[in-house]
């Protein structure tokens, strides 16, 4: 089972590696975005996955912050300033 | 038979975030984009929780890791929709 | 565990950090900057919990993938649009005197990183000494809780943390000073008010989560601090007035609370003729986690101003500023 | 030696170079605070592998804190340079 478990670790890093190629090539601010989601995503599979190969149950709450993070981030990248200020 | 199927279910998991990150890379446009993240990716991390889950066993565990899946399908669900907004409306403005 | 596949793992995820490192500085264009920079900081998240730092990682999720990223992408969008990297105006990127300047410092980076490197090698090398963790470890029973972060954060090293507390509030203060809060962000549409309706209540109670699994398990102050902030925060993005912030004398107390228990707790061991700071072990506990519960408040309200950039107006111009506002429910 | 420990230590070196350069060479204020940001990150990377004793071990706990610490400080430091440089361009914008 722990081949499995970093076996998968891999794969999601590869994946990563896609989007951080997205993330790089864009060629839209939103592409970018997207792509941060999937890394970010990504970080999450790959936290769970660490938690039990290293036995740190305590990576689950990282999870599930990042997991939380990710709607605060998104929220702030479209979040529209009131323009009317002076 | 337990850690057979939880292995299927995590390396079905992989397989959804890879295909996922392909269409990112691949697909032409960001709301085609879009559409090949939000979808592949949550099944991914769907698959990987449920794989997880049975692995783990343990009911507290279990409940944290769909806490976990949850808010990452409503986060990206919401982010997705937020970001492809943002992309119509400058869309229009240029 | 085979190793040698958890070693390709750790170099794939070194490779993906420093290149969003360099990516992230690399470019011109503020706002992509600052995009890999959250994803920098995401993928920092992992590295922390490969590396067994849960606490730090807890911490970096919630605030260096999290908030610095909000409060980087507010201030990118406030910047007017970049120009164009020849039309800047600093003369040293033209000219041979810029093209040699910046292969000097370029060099100097390198030696730098080089000298940082060399002496890391020497300190791997030599035997390491187990003094410091060692007596951690023996006198954890003593700390009042179970997690040894927090027993360094908040009894053995107690002092590094109050003066945090001391550098945030000044901080706080700075910002204070130097004008009013950023103009507040259009109502949410039904979308994301839809996630704001379940996602700040998740959040407050993450970080009540936080503060009481901190004694014992990864987890503290800090993490529970940003949390209460990023419920805050998205409060405010999502065009809410009120955001759960005090006012007035309330908002200056939860800012002073965290130095202030701490300084009122060692004073008062002081007079009782203790040490500065030095909790007897009966109460050690309960002192701990009175002064992590003011700390959190603290935190909370320190990052949540730092990201309304200001003094935060007063109500009363608000309400007048908002009057159309009022006739909407919940708005 | 560990070789975990000493990867991840040279990738922090390389950090805290790749972040003081851009912290120095960037024309633009705010960038120059998200390079210092990369700068404390590659700081950070170094503590926490000085911390990693190994695998099964537990690791030391004082860098942790020291860490926990300095990325808070961060923050709230970065706030107040932004806040800063908010004002700045402020005055510059009203010549």
């Amino acid at each position: 089972m722990t081949e499995l478990f970093l076996l998968s670790a891999l794969g999601l890093m590869l994946s990563l590696f896609l989007g951080l190629l997205r993330v790089l090539l864009g060629p839209g601010i939103g592409d970018r975005m997207l792509a941060t989601q999937l890394i970010g995503t990504a970080g999450v599979g790959m936290l769970l996955l660490l938690s039990v190969l290293l036995k740190q149950p305590a990576l689950l709450d990282v999870a599930l912050l990042l997991a939380l993070l990710a709607g605060v981030a998104a929220a702030a990248f479209t979040g529209q300033q009131q323009t009317h200020h002076d | 038979m337990i850690n057979i199927l939880s292995a299927i279910l995590i390396l079905a998991g992989v397989f959804f975030y890879l295909a996922g990150s392909i269409g990112l890379l691949r697909l032409p446009d960001l709301y085609s984009r879009l559409h090949a993240l939000t979808k592949a990716d949550n099944l991914g991390l769907g698959l990987l929780i449920a794989g997880l889950a049975l692995h783990s066993q343990d009911l507290l565990i279990m409940l944290k890791l769909l806490l976990i899946w949850l808010a990452v399908l409503a986060a990206s669900a919401t982010s997705a929709h937020l970001i492809a907004r943002q992309a119509h409306r400058q869309e229009k403005v240029s | 565990m085979n190793p040698v596949s958890l070693l390709v793992f750790d170099a794939l995820l070194l490779l993906s950090i420093v290149g969003l490192a360099w990516a992230s500085l690399a470019t011109s264009d503020i706002r992509r900057g600052v995009i890999l920079f959250m994803a920098f900081g995401l993928v920092l998240a992992v590295a922390w919990g490969r590396l067994l730092a849960p606490d730090v990682a807890l911490a970096e999720a919630a605030i260096g993938a999290g908030l610095s990223g909000a409060l980087l992408l507010a201030a990118a969008h406030t910047q007017p649009r970049p120009l164009p990297p020849e039309s800047t105006n600093t003369p040293r990127n033209h000219g041979a005197v810029g093209v040699v300047l910046r292969w000097a410092v370029t060099l100097l980076c390198t030696a730098l990183a080089g000298t940082l490197a060399w002496a890391l090698l020497h300190v791997f090398s030599s035997t390491p000494h187990d003094m410091l963790p060692g007596a951690i470890s023996a006198n954890l029973a003593a700390s009042g809780v179970s997690n040894p972060v927090t027993a360094v954060l908040l009894n053995f090293r107690a002092y590094d943390t109050l003066l945090e507390m001391a550098v945030l509030l000044t901080a706080v203060l700075g910002i204070f000073t130097l004008g009013q809060a950023n103009p507040g962000y259009q109502p949410a549409g039904p979308v994301f008010d839809g996630l704001v309706r379940w996602l700040v209540p998740v959040l407050i109670l993450t970080a009540g989560y936080l503060l009481w699994v901190g004694a014992h398990a990864p987890g503290g102050a800090f993490q529970a601090g940003a949390m209460l902030a990023a419920a805050g925060v998205v409060l405010r993005l999502a065009g809410r007035t009120r955001i759960g912030l005090p006012e007035g004398f309330m908002l200056r107390l939860v800012m002073a609370a965290g130095v202030g228990l701490f300084l009122l707790v060692g004073l008062t061991l002081l007079i009782l003729g203790r040490p500065f700071l030095g909790y007897p072990q009966a109460w050690a506990g309960t002192l701990i986690l009175m002064i992590e519960t003011a700390a959190m408040l603290s935190i909370a309200a320190t990052l949540v101003l730092a990201f309304l950039g200001g003094r935060p107006e007063a109500t009363g111009v608000k309400a007048a500023a908002n009057r159309q506002c009022e006739e909407i429910p919940r708005c | 030696m560990l070789t975990t420990q000493v990867l991840y230590a040279l990738a922090g070196c390389v950090i805290v170079a790749l972040g003081l350069r851009g912290a120095l060479l960037h024309a633009s204020l705010l960038q120059r605070i998200v390079a210092i940001n990369v700068m404390g990150a590659g700081v950070f990377l170094l503590l926490i592998a000085v911390a990693y004793r190994g695998p099964g071990l537990a690791p030391d706990p004082v860098p942790h804190a020291l860490v926990l610490t300095g990325i808070v400080v961060a923050v709230s430091a970065t706030a107040l340079a932004l806040a800063l440089a908010r004002r700045l361009h402020a005055e510059q914008g009203d010549d």
